[in-house]
């Protein structure tokens, strides 16, 4: 089975909860400010769906190994 | 004696700060002040730092803007960064910690550091009454209006429903900013 | 996204205003998958728009662009086109800037099947004013200019920019975001005007007003309601109810406008009458 | 005392409500959106009607169609949408359609800055739309102004036929002052005058002794024709020079006839003034506060703050030109309303603009500054 | 006509400015027949028209007239119908007035679903400005701006204004002039927004440059080239090339808007919210 | 010799095509129309292109975009169009992409008189739109001018990066004259300027230090932005005062620091004048002919007549204010031009107007005895 | 069979034709300047297309006897 | 010695009277002169009265409109009772007896009676000749261009394929009016 590695543009993001809410597998949890934090990237299937719905860009999704 | 309050509420869109000082003028009108209101907007009104202004007075007020404000309440980093500098020299400060985390900018001998935000969240269970804490804490710290007035006020303007939650969120204010000033003064 | 991303964004004009968990920067992704997966020319692409939330996209992406008037967007984009044919020409609308003021525009670069690909970013509302009723406001629906809830009937804009003469009509939403991309790419690909309607989601001026308390929320909504056209042929009323279609709507052939004035030149070149 | 702190946009919509304007037609437009949000939850509480038009153009229209049914009608808009609004504007004034505008003046020119304060319009408020016509334009500076001042703008339009401008600026539009409900419960209230002959003898733009015509609310038994053609005194269009000159000039005739009647001014210490500051909208208020800066410094420098900005008050300006050093206008715009008063002030005396357009207002200190320059 | 003619025209008004043979005079009487047969109360009835030769009608009519500006008389009828619904409001419209500059009206008038009665005389030109080309020029006919045949496609008046939401739309002719007055009686029973496309000819401006040399012939050309969308049914596309549908075209039930908003008010004036 | 007779505004569109427009976009409207006509039979014959927009707003829209792709563009238009315009014409100029804007101006206000001519329009030409904007009005007294004008506003347009309206009146747009093509065919034509730096480099609304922006036509490689906010160098929004005060002066800088080179205009008689008569556009002609009986029967009169009415030769009035007994200005309006002579002349002499609304243009004997009343 | 007058308002006629060449019975010829006259309406079927098609309102037709 | 022509062509739309005066205007200029043509449009340009003004002079011509003219072609009854009266003493006037049929209002001292119209549709069967016919009688009468420039103006002018039809016309305009002035100086 392949790997993925999320990574959120903290920075960025502004706490939406988008990702969060739309992850199939609960990749993501929230700082004390909403933002999103990757919780678990181990569950992640590469579906991309955090990716194509964050509005600010701060969510990549890679394949690793 | 010509009294003039030049007080400047600032944080992000969303937080509620140009209710706050429709109610701080409506307070201060209750008491017999002169007071205008006013706020500066982004493009669009929304995100971004947000500032509400207050000004009251015993005197008529002509020009309705504030340069250099003597009471600051900073609810978030970048209104902190942005607005702390345009302050005068005997400013009050107040900061909401849970939102501020760099404090040291600003140069006000009298600062004041709340966690505003965390105080409605465990007062109201509401981040969203954070707005009236802070009001509660200028209040309590400034005595720039009456208690009372402050209530009725912020009962005019609240939504029906909300009374009990709003008025938690005001005393909870208030007495952080009267323990707290109490503490600098002892 | 990666790549779209840094290549079609002003990656020095990020972050966007955008509130947090609009639709608008989900829209606007799609639009630029859509330009990796045409390989456009970003020298010979002009993105216009209007004036509204949506419209501030043009500030984001990195193409010849035109931030122009409230409505008159696509007048403007008529004027690049028809004098240099050979630029591509997007333009993005919100629903209020595309159907309210900007009605006539529409309907008449859809009658003139104008080579030009317009993305409506439908949120329902006029976001950038602070959240008062546009001709897409459903009936009933609350905003700040209709505070007992919508009382005039809205626009299905599809069905307006079909009836005025548009070549290819397409519904997406944020939350079919692949789809949207595929919907740009088939709406590019049209020689004629193409109309895209993204369903989107203005969270601060729309949801909130009407108890969606969310970004999120209204998103899963989108998902809920939209029924892809094809699978609709075999839904029943019942079904449908409270539905709204998405995907290619409608599609014709018709000469396309500004080739056919390079002919009428020609022919006049030659002498002809 | 019955004091609420009240934004001057919706200080501006309850004067009209107050006025008795019962139709609304707007777009929605930054800084002037309020004003459409307070009649579209106000208006049909008192039986009237809110309309949001598909844009600026229609909203003209539909306030002046709905003005022809005898109803007193209001629309608010800022920079662009006003200029949009400026042909049918003129057809209200060649019509003789009451109706208020309401334009909260923002950043320009184009799209400019939405949400920043401007008084660049003010030029246009005279002479945005094509041909001569009469205008009558108020430019309020405080709340309270806004509230008093919309309704003599109702007044007047209902008056003279006439469309009035209200010109706002953001400062005003979204400043936050107490009222006192009470000091403005009991403002006179004008409607327009009704035909006192029978349906046979009406002729609609016949116009009495005043020059004023009597326009019949459509669906009461008088039927006439409105056009935006020149036309004579039945209504009907005519290309006949001696009508055609007599009817424009009545139309320009029932606005300057009545000058005293229309413009309204404040004036502070124009007596023995060294400079005299002419101000209006929001930066009269900066005008005062540098001028109760300067009288505390001992100098001797007077205001005049025009309420109504046209019919400009040219017979005022002149005389205080005769008798200053310097006439100083603070203006947020490149200079305007300056060009009126040097026209008016006739080389008497200098004219010094004090002039900002960088979206922010201007200062006490800097009329100060400028004073100082003169003094 | 003799009775509709004395009743419902100002005859001081007379004779009006048509070239001779212009189909406006006829549709006019169409319009008055139609009023004839209603029995309308004049004094309760308002006839808005924008600027063109057909909007000089309201000069001739014998109502509470309002000859507006170019392309807004339904913006304008909608400030008096929405501000005094008892009144009857009818709008003349040309081509051009109704789907060039004043398309956007036309179509918010369609969404809306506000009862008032279109008429829109479309005589194929812009006849008062002597001769442009309009949305409803046929594409390859000449006009002053068309010299060498008009390039843009045309809109079809009535598929515009039911993708838009009229609720009653109808074409009829001069020739066809007794249908035409059934067909304007059937729009203003109508309770909701309906539109006539009368076709019409301007014998000046549009028949010479197109070789028809008269108005007779441009006439005749109707006869021989409208089909009754009934008789139409039983026609195959061979024997409808070239021919266009007249008679009712379209019907729909919807609330009518300023009805709607009267109900709003009722609702407010409860305490409702 | 190689004359011609033709219309004004036939004039006007041959002067386009000579100059190098490419590109018109427009709405039909008396007494205006001429001129899409003749665009929309030429243009294609030499590869350019002919647009009837839906409406005015569109067609202002529309010569835009097409400016921006590199083309020279116009458009023509009348009164009531000219209202329409406004806001897309402030957008030009804060954009600063070319355009010729042609107003024949007619009888107004509103539809008015629509064959009939005025001269109405003269200060809409220059507030019409909100904001503050730079703007240059150009007016013909010839058919010849209607052709060498057009080629000088469309060389002003490209030169200055900046709309410029070409102010007409009905009586020169439909008055036939002669026009000598031997005498034009030579005149200069003015390119926009190229941008000078590569694409990396180029910064669209640096402007250099003649203050004009380069904007390079889109599709040339040069990417950015353009908008109707207010923006900074690089074409994007700002609301930072100082950069919002830069911007917005340079955009009037560019046309006041070259007012030597913008404002021409043409002068009779001045040196040892009593009289002397301003006008301009067809009144020129009333008050060249005035002038000719007058000087025939030995009084002093002279004739100054702005070409370039905006801006102003403010200071050339000045000068002559101070050498003579009076002003006198016919205008087919109510006063406008006047109302800037009078300021300009700064009391240093009497303004007297010989206006006239009638739809009939001003004879030469009124101005006759306009003049004779002050002599 | 019923019988008609036809009456053609002169003044008001703008010779266009209309009626001349609508009229199945050809009751109408034209004047030197192209006016409709009425030649012999004992043919008259009181059809009315002649005045439901005139645009200036000038033909009457009528019943007689 | 300054010359200068007045000449007012009126009849009703749709005549040609514009055309006319434009060829009559192109043959001054032809034979030297300046010249200016203009006309005056109700309120659509068609239909009524219809108008068109040549001024013809040696010298240049500042002021383009007519007030009294110096020679009136009238062809049509409305236009020459309208226009009759706007002439000068010693005025030309030129009526199409075709259309003019009550004719006496005017006190021209010089007034030609010509069947315009009928002559047109006799000599080329098309009425719409009538203004080139009218053009003819204008030049053959007053000789105000030359028979050379006129010609060459009318060929510039109409649309090919006319060019016979238009001499004709041109012709029989001009021989009737040399006719009639020879008969009236006789
Ligand atoms: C002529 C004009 N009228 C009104 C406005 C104010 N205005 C700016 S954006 C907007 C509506 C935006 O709504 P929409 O088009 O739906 O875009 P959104 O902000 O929702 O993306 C309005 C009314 C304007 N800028 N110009
Ligand atoms: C704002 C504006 N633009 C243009 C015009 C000029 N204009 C008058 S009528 C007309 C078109 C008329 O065509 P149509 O509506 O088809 O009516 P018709 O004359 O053919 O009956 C135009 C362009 C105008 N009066 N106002
Ligand atoms: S790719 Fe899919 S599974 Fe992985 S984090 Fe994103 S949404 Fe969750
Ligand atoms: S979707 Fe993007 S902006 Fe929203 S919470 Fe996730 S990372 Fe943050
Ligand atoms: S107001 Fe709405 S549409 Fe505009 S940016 Fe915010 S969420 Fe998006
Ligand atoms: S120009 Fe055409 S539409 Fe206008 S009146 Fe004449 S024939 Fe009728
Ligand atoms: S009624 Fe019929 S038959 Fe009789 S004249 Fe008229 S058209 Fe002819
Ligand atoms: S239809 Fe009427 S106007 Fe035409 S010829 Fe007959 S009577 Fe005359
Ligand atoms: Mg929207
Ligand atoms: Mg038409």
């Amino acid at each position: 089975m392949k790997k993925y590695q999320v990574k959120v543009n903290e920075k960025r993001c502004k706490a939406c909860g988008i990702c969060i809410g739309l992850c199939p597998k609960e990749v993501f949890g929230e700082d004390y400010l909403g933002k999103a934090v990757v919780k678990d990237d181990g569950k992640c299937t590469g579906c991309k769906i955090c990716e194509l719905h964050c509005p600010d860009y701060c969510v990549e999704v890679g394949e690793t190994a | 004696m010509f009294e003039k309050w030049d007080i400047r509420l600032s944080g992000t869109g969303g937080q509620g700060l140009i209710l706050g000082g429709i109610i701080l003028a409506s307070a201060a009108v209750k008491d017999g002040f002169n007071a205008v209101q006013s706020q500066s907007y982004g493009p669009e009104a929304r995100g971004g730092a947000s500032k509400a202004e207050v000004i009251i007075s015993n005197q008529e007020i002509f020009y309705p803007k504030i340069a250099n404000a003597n009471t600051l309440l900073a609810m978030s980093q970048q209104a902190y960064d942005k607005y702390c500098v345009d302050i005068t020299e005997d400013a009050t400060i107040i900061i909401d910690s849970t939102l501020v985390k760099n404090i040291g900018a600003d140069k006000a001998k009298k600062r004041f550091i709340i966690p505003i935000t965390e105080l409605a969240k465990k007062e109201t269970g509401r981040e969203m009454t954070a707005n009236i804490v802070a009001l509660g804490a200028i209040v309590g710290i400034t005595k720039v209006v009456s208690e009372e007035a402050i209530k009725e006020a912020v009962l005019e303007r609240i939504p029906a429903g909300t009374e009990e939650m709003n008025m938690k969120a005001l005393n909870a204010g208030m007495k952080a900013g009267q323990e707290l000033l109490q503490t600098m003064a002892s | 996204m990666n790549s779209a991303y840094e290549k079609y964004f002003r990656q020095d004009r990020l972050p966007h205003i955008w509130c947090p968990g609009c639709g608008n920067g989900i829209v606007l992704s799609a639009f630029a998958r859509a330009m990796e997966e045409l390989n456009i020319d970003q020298d010979k692409t002009v993105v216009v728009s209007g004036i509204g939330c949506s419209s501030r996209a043009t500030t984001y992406v990195d193409f010849n662009t035109l931030h122009t008037t409230h409505g008159r967007a696509l007048a403007f984009a008529t004027g690049v086109k028809l004098a240099n044919p050979e630029l591509n020409v997007f333009v993005f609308m919100g629903d209020g800037d595309s159907s309210a003021i900007g009605g006539n525009h529409l309907i008449h670069a859809s009658r003139r099947n104008i080579d030009i690909t317009a993305i409506i970013i439908d949120n329902n509302i006029y976001g950038m004013t602070g959240g008062q009723y546009s001709p897409l406001t459903p009936t009933g629906k609350k905003a700040t200019t209709a505070p007992y809830g919508m009382v005039e009937r809205n626009f299905d804009l599809c069905e307006l920019v079909k009836g005025a003469g548009a070549t290819f009509v397409a519904r997406g939403t944020v939350y079919h975001a692949k789809q949207l991309t595929d919907l740009i790419v088939a709406g590019a690909k049209n020689k004629g005007f193409s109309v895209i309607e993204a369903v989107s989601q203005c969270p601060i001026s729309y949801g909130r007003r009407n108890k969606m308390k969310n970004a999120l929320e209204m998103i899963n909504w989108q998902k809920e309601h939209a029924v892809n056209v094809k699978a609709a042929q075999k839904m029943n009323p019942e079904q449908l109810k409270d539905k709204f279609l998405i995907g290619e709507l409608y599609r014709a052939e018709a000469p396309e406008y500004t080739a056919e004035y390079d002919k009428l030149i020609e022919r006049v070149q030659k002498g002809g009458k | 005392m019955n004091k609420k702190v009240m934004q001057g946009n919706e200080a501006c919509a309850h004067g009209a409500l107050a006025a008795g304007v019962r139709f609304f037609g707007g777009y929605p437009i930054t800084p002037s959106t309020e004003v459409a949000e307070v009649m579209a939850k106000e208006l049909p509480k008192v039986g009237g009607k809110f309309i949001q038009m598909e844009d600026e153009i229609a909203s003209m229209a539909a306030v002046i169609g709905a003005s022809l049914t005898g109803k007193k009608v209001l629309t608010a808009t800022s920079g662009p949408g006003f200029s949009l609004k400026q042909e049918n504007l003129g057809y209200a004034c060649l019509t003789e359609v009451p109706c208020v505008v309401v334009n909260v003046q923002r950043g320009g020119p184009s799209t400019g800055l939405p949400t920043s304060p401007a008084q660049s319009d003010v030029m246009q408020a005279k002479w945005g739309t094509h041909g001569d016509h009469p205008i009558i334009v108020i430019s309020p500076s405080t709340v309270k102004e806004c509230y008093t001042l919309t309704v003599r703008a109702v007044n007047l339009a209902e008056k003279y036929m006439t469309p009035v401008v209200f010109l706002m600026d953001e400062v005003i539009g979204h400043l936050r002052e107490p009222i006192d409900f009470d000091e403005v419960k009991d403002l006179e209230v004008v409607d327009r005058k009704k035909p006192d002959v029978s349906p046979e003898e009406y002729v609609s733009y016949a116009a009495g002794e005043d020059g004023i015509p009597v326009l019949a609310p459509f669906g009461t038994g008088y039927r006439y024709h409105v056009t935006g053609l020149t036309h004579d005194e039945q209504g009907f269009s005519t290309m006949a020079p001696p009508v055609v000159a007599r009817m424009n000039q009545r139309l320009m005739d029932k606005i300057d006839n009545n000058l005293d009647d229309i413009i309204t001014f404040e004036s502070e210490n124009l007596e023995d003034a060294d400079v005299v500051l002419v101000a209006y909208g929001s930066s009269a208020r900066s005008a005062k506060e540098a001028m109760r800066w300067l009288n505390a410094a001992d100098q001797n420098v007077g205001l005049f703050r025009p309420i109504t900005i046209w019919p400009f008050p040219e017979k005022e300006i002149r005389k205080i030109a005769g008798n200053v050093k310097a006439i100083v206008v603070p203006e947020m715009n490149m200079g305007q309303l300056k060009l009126e008063i040097e026209r008016a002030a006739a080389g008497l005396t200098k004219v010094i603009g004090v002039n900002k357009v960088d979206g922010e207002p201007i200062t006490p200190e800097e009329i100060i500054n400028a004073v100082k320059g003169v003094l």
